[in-house]
């Protein structure tokens, strides 16, 4: 019982910070700034979520593998902020938009 | 209420919404010059096609049919190949042509005729002197 | 429980929607991109999300898939210009093509 | 309750997905699109999901998100770099005018002509109405599940899928994964590539990533070829991951990209195809008939099948990426 | 082997499928042996399907049981894939086996770069296998994967060339050909839906009008009209067939366009039979008279040899849309219609090896400055005219048993009082007529006075496989009477 009143309260905060994430997608300035929207929410609002549902998982195996999954939810979400921003800061806005 | 839920059942829509997204394939192959869009209206009207099949398939209560998700399976390989191949032609399209658009025309009849069975158009020889220099 | 699952897993599609208006707007292309990155996080999610509310274990895998091949399309935009033309192909060797333009970047 | 959410969660993800359909194909520049297309892949995904088809969600993600989006990106990569090169104009060729705008051509394509808007609007229509009402007036569930069930014991697999896919419509499969071989033939004969020269990544993130996620893609792929026996999953899952993962290095190359000889890439490539083949005969003659399995031999044939299968789509799908033939190929 | 030939038949089917695609992948493997694998594996198939067709006459003495079915991997019809063979596939079998050698020989003298050879002939091969495999399937998901396999080796060798004409005349036969496949595996999903079976058969015996079936039955037949290039959707077929190498473009205009004309008569005698209706058949008459005369205008205009020959095959094809309503009167006229499908891809195909062979002696292959060409050469131009007497329809060829019986049911049908009939007869008389012009245009230049000129050396095969196919297609005329008694045996036929 406890357990799922604890994945309710982690996975609602996940989703707060989810909603954070598309916010900040939405109302920051320029790509730099976006970047912070999409690096929060997928390591804490993510985390969060994962870590409600490991109450819920059936066997150790399902733990670990949650736990994988976000760990290379982690590396996608950095790598992508990190080539993102490089490549924006060395070429100028891209100029296939103008 | 009974009767919007049954009319709303996933065995219905789903394929409604297929039959959509084929029809706007369609729309958009028709109206799009550019080869890459093109592709892509192709590409989902494979997807309507394959979500009306599967909504069949989910029709009734007990598990979904195998047979139809075989074949959705079979019809998604076939589609990124016919993609993957569909892409390099347009690549080498627009190499030679320097565009990619596939405007109307008529076939020119005074374009160069290239017979790749005559001496001067065999490329070996060129291969040979290329790796030579 | 399945009740919230599943209203968690539409509150986050809400925000993948939402999301597509930077998609749309965004004014660069890196934007566009980060949406695509974020709205692939918040799949992964909805698919752990929907994983529990109809009782498939399978969806895991889905997600994990998901977040594995998340970072194939970023690094696919961010190094476009890996691949080079391809050059001598059979008969193209007469059309007196320069060779292929070297990687400057 | 919860049948009403998800109802509500059916209506959201399809006007989601036709909206994205429809803003994909209307949008004038062509990265907008691709990247539109991508999110459509992933929102397919989700109704595949909600349809209770697993397995095809796996192959939409493995495909759609790791192969199909890559193609596209670089694609259009490329025909920026062709719109370049002409618009700098050869020094041997005076730049033709068509160049000058040859860029603006590559990468954004301007909205359509009126006059062909009614009569393309009008045609969509109807066929999408025919359809619809075609499928509105369609009895119930009238599929083949009852059939396969039948048969699975006599399958050698768990998983029905497997099953239908492998054993029952095996000859389906076997042209399948001949046409992902020819679409590589089609492509090999259109360009040939001398030398792929490495790139190594300007920074440490890049190689660091990929030290962690290729080998884990690889782990990830062997398991859920090894688990398409009795769960969602399989060869073309297992191979579109795995073909997934050697785009991943094809991009970032480390080191240059060896110009394979010609026969063993190509024993590699066509390793699916011909086992496949040969075992079918075998069970021609020692089985129930062509691309059959003698009962008792059928589980292990079919892991030996979807063993070759996956490395063969990797093989190819990384191979239709590059998009032009070894040079190995030539001489 | 003591069996009765019937017994035989199941295991030569597979045997015909397992060698078609055991050469292409023999070819995928080892390209520098390609051709070599393709010159013996030509003589080997085509050997495989003149035994297979002994076989079939000899076990089916009766036309009931004249459709062989066999289970792939012993799983019978809902479950699992079925081969269908009867008179219908056997006679386009053996065509495809006759032009596919023809083709293939020819090709050992055209395609002589080492270079090229390894790319074009896994991709011909598995074109070949494609084909076969579209005659002998009877599952419609099946038919589905075979076009497609048609389709994309036929698209990729339509770009071999790699100049500006040939890869956009690919581009555009690509995109059609996607399309055409789309809306034909929309119309079997319509039917799985409706009926939960793939297998013809079966699907012909539960098939009632409705909406699905109509719905079904127009999609899958725009498709398949789109890849025959029937008239109103053919504008993908001139520059693909005009700038396509020249054994490709033979096996386009002959084999692949009448494989998809095969599956829709397959379809419209099967499954979406009780659908014909009367107004129907005279609609795709009409459809048939305009591209005759579309056709052969363009023909007449053109400049060009190949484009002439691309623009014959769609006014040819005009007759297959006349010989629809035909069918609906005179049930017995599907068979006519068939052997005229065969006579027209044996002429076809002689004439694009013929024009081939000339084009690669002068370099280019406009008309008006081949004369001394077409003097020099005498045995391409008489094949070249051996074919074209067989596609005009002169007497004691193919073509003229054919027209002569397309006549004859034409006549039927008046007698049957539908006036229309008329202009069928005067179409089918008047299309001779206009395939005269298009012929004698191209051989006349031959009759001027003037300089011979007998340009590049020509290989052996280049300069006698014409001349050896426009003979088989002027011979089929005597062939006349087994090729019907073949087709007798298709069950279900009406």
């Amino acid at each position: 019982m406890i357990a799922n009143t604890l994945t309710v309260i982690l996975i609602l905060a996940g989703l707060v910070f989810f909603a954070a994430g598309t916010a900040g997608l939405l109302r920051f300035p320029d790509v730099y700034s976006r970047l912070h929207a999409l690096t929060k929410a997928d390591n804490v609002g993510l985390g969060l979520v994962i870590l409600g549902l490991m109450l819920q998982a059936g066997g150790p195996a399902d733990i670990l593998k949650l736990f994988l999954i976000w760990v290379l939810v982690l590396a996608a979400g950095t790598t992508a902020a990190h080539m993102v921003a490089q490549r924006t800061w060395t070429h100028g806005e891209f100029e296939s938009d103008r | 209420m009974e009767w919007l839920a049954q009319q709303l059942a996933p065995g219905l829509i789903y394929p409604t919404a297929g039959a959509i997204l084929f029809a706007l394939g369609l729309y958009g192959l028709i109206r799009r010059h550019h080869l890459v869009l093109r592709v892509l209206a192709l590409n989902i009207m494979g997807s309507g096609v394959f979500m009306v099949l599967l909504g069949i398939a989910a029709r009734g209560e007990g598990p979904p049919d195998p047979v139809a998700q075989a074949l959705t399976l079979t019809g998604i390989v076939v589609a990124v190949s016919a993609t993957a191949f569909a892409l390099a032609l347009v690549v080498r399209l627009a190499r030679i042509t320097g565009q990619a658009m596939m405007l109307p025309g008529p076939p020119d009849d005074d374009a160069p005729v290239d017979d790749i069975s005559r001496e001067e158009h065999a490329p070996s020889t060129e291969y040979e002197r290329e790796r030579r220099e | 429980m399945t009740v919230f699952y599943l209203g968690a897993a539409l509150f986050l599609l809400a925000t993948i929607l939402l999301g597509l208006i930077r998609v749309l707007r965004g004014p660069g292309s890196g934007d566009r991109m980060l949406a695509a990155q974020l709205f692939g996080t918040t799949g992964v999610t909805i698919l752990l999300l929907l994983s529990l509310t109809l009782e498939t274990p399978a969806l895991v895998d889905v997600a994990l898939v998901f977040a594995l091949l998340a970072v194939v399309a970023a690094v696919a935009f961010v190094r476009q210009h890996g691949l080079p033309e391809p050059s001598g192909t059979p008969i193209h060797q007469r059309h007196g093509q320069k060779k292929e333009p070297d990687d400057d970047r | 309750m919860s049948d009403l959410l998800l109802v509500v969660f059916d209506l959201v993800l399809l006007v989601g997905l036709l909206g994205v359909a429809w803003r994909c194909l209307a949008s004038t520049d062509l990265f907008r699109a691709v990247v539109l297309f991508i999110t459509f892949g992933l929102l397919l995904a989700l109704a595949w999901v909600r349809l209770e088809a697993p397995d095809i969600a796996l192959a939409e993600a493995a495909i759609g998100a790791g192969i199909t989006g890559a193609l596209l990106l670089v694609t259009l990569e490329r025909l920026r770099s062709i719109a370049v090169e002409r618009r700098r104009g050869r020094p041997d060729e005076p730049p033709d005018p068509a160049g000058a705008d040859a860029l603006l051509h590559a990468l954004h394509d301007p909205p359509p002509p009126r006059r062909t808007f009614v009569p393309a609007l009008t045609f969509a229509l109807v066929v999408g109405g025919l359809m619809v009402t075609a499928l509105w007036h369609q009895p119930d569930a009238v599929g083949l599940e009852p059939v396969v069930d039948e048969h699975m014991g006599v399958s050698g697999v768990d998983h029905p899928i497997t099953a239908v896919l492998l054993n029952f419509r095996a000859y389906d499969t076997f042209l399948e994964l001949a046409i992902v071989l020819i679409a590589l033939l089609g492509a090999w004969s259109l360009g040939r590539y001398d030398r792929l020269p490495a790139r190594p990544a300007p920074g440490p993130i890049l190689p660091g990533t990929l030290r962690l996620l290729v080998p884990v893609a690889i782990v990830t792929g062997v398991y859920i070829l090894w688990a398409g026996s009795h769960a969602p999953g399989g060869a073309f899952q297992a191979g579109a991951i795995l073909g997934a993962a050697g785009i991943l290095l094809v991009l970032a190359r480390p080191r240059d990209l060896p110009m394979a000889p010609s026969t063993p890439l190509r024993l590699g490539l066509a390793a699916g195809v011909g086992l496949f083949l040969a075992i079918g005969i075998i069970g021609l003659f020692i089985g129930p008939g062509l691309l059959g399995y003698p009962p008792e031999w059928a589980y292990p044939l079919i892991i030996v099948i979807e063993v070759a299968a996956t490395l063969s789509i990797a093989l190819t799908l990384v191979a239709l990426f590059i998009a032009g033939r070894p040079a190995g190929d030539d001489h | 082997m003591s069996e009765t030939p019937a017994a035989m038949l199941p295991l030569a089917i597979s045997g015909l499928v397992a060698l078609s695609l055991a050469l292409a992948i023999l070819a995928t493997i080892w390209p520098r042996q390609a051709h070599r694998i393709g010159g013996y594996g030509a003589v080997l198939m085509a050997a495989a399907v003149v035994a297979l067709s002994a076989l079939f006459l000899a076990a089916g003495p009766e036309p009931e049981n004249a459709a062989t079915r066999v289970a792939l991997g012993g799983w019978e019809a809902p479950l699992g894939v079925m081969l269908h063979l009867d008179g219908l596939s056997m006679t386009l079998l053996v065509l495809t086996s006759v032009v596919g050698m023809a083709t293939s020989l020819y090709s050992l003298g055209y395609v002589h770069d080492p270079i090229e050879r390894r790319q074009f002939w896994p991709l011909w091969l598995w074109l070949w296998a494609g084909l076969n495999m579209l005659l002998l399937s009877g599952d419609a998901f099946n038919l589905y994967i075979s076009l497609e396999v048609v389709s994309l080796s036929a698209v990729a060798l339509v770009a071999f060339t790699g100049t500006a004409a040939a890869v956009s005349g690919a581009m555009r036969y690509l995109l059609i050909n996607i399309l055409g496949s789309l809306s034909f595996l929309m119309g079997v999903v319509l039917l799985f839906g409706e009926h939960g079976v793939l297998d013809l058969v079966l699907l012909e015996a539960r098939t009632e009008i409705g909406p699905t079936e109509r719905m079904a039955a127009v999609l899958m037949t725009a498709g398949l009209m789109l890849k025959a290039a029937l008239f109103p959707l053919h504008v993908w077929l001139a520059p693909a067939h005009g700038s396509a190498p020249a054994p490709v473009s033979a096996v386009l205009s002959g084999l692949v366009v009448t494989g998809s004309f095969y599956l829709i008569l397959r379809l419209w005698m099967g499954p979406f039979a009780p659908l014909a209706t009367p107004a129907f058949g005279i609609l795709v008459g009409l459809l048939g008279v305009a591209a005759l005369i579309w056709g052969s205008a363009q023909a007449l205009r053109s400049g060009r040899l190949k484009s002439i020959v691309a623009y014959s095959t769609v006014a040819q094809f005009g007759y297959l849309l006349i010989a629809f309503p035909l069918m609906l009167v005179d049930s017995e006229a599907w068979k006519v219609v068939v052997f005229f499908a065969v006579v027209h891809a044996l002429a076809k195909a002689s004439v694009f090896l013929a024009a081939g062979t000339l084009q690669h002696a002068a370099g280019h292959d406009r008309i008006a400055e081949m004369g001394g060409i077409l003097r020099a050469r005498g045995r391409t131009v008489f094949a070249l005219g051996l074919a074209g007497v067989s596609l005009m329809g002169l007497p004691f060829t193919g073509g003229f048993i054919a027209k002569y019986l397309l006549l004859e049911a034409g006549l039927a049908t008046i007698l049957a009082g539908s006036l229309i009939g008329v202009l069928w007869v005067i179409a089918i008389a008047g299309g001779g007529l206009l395939a005269a012009g298009y012929v004698l245009r191209m051989v006349a230049p031959a009759f001027h006075r003037g300089p011979r000129d007998a340009g590049e050396a020509v290989s052996p095969w280049m300069d006698w496989v014409p001349l050896g196919l426009a003979v088989v297609a002027a011979a089929a005329g005597f062939a006349g009477t087994l090729t019907l008694h073949t087709l007798t045996l298709t069950p279900g036929a009406p």
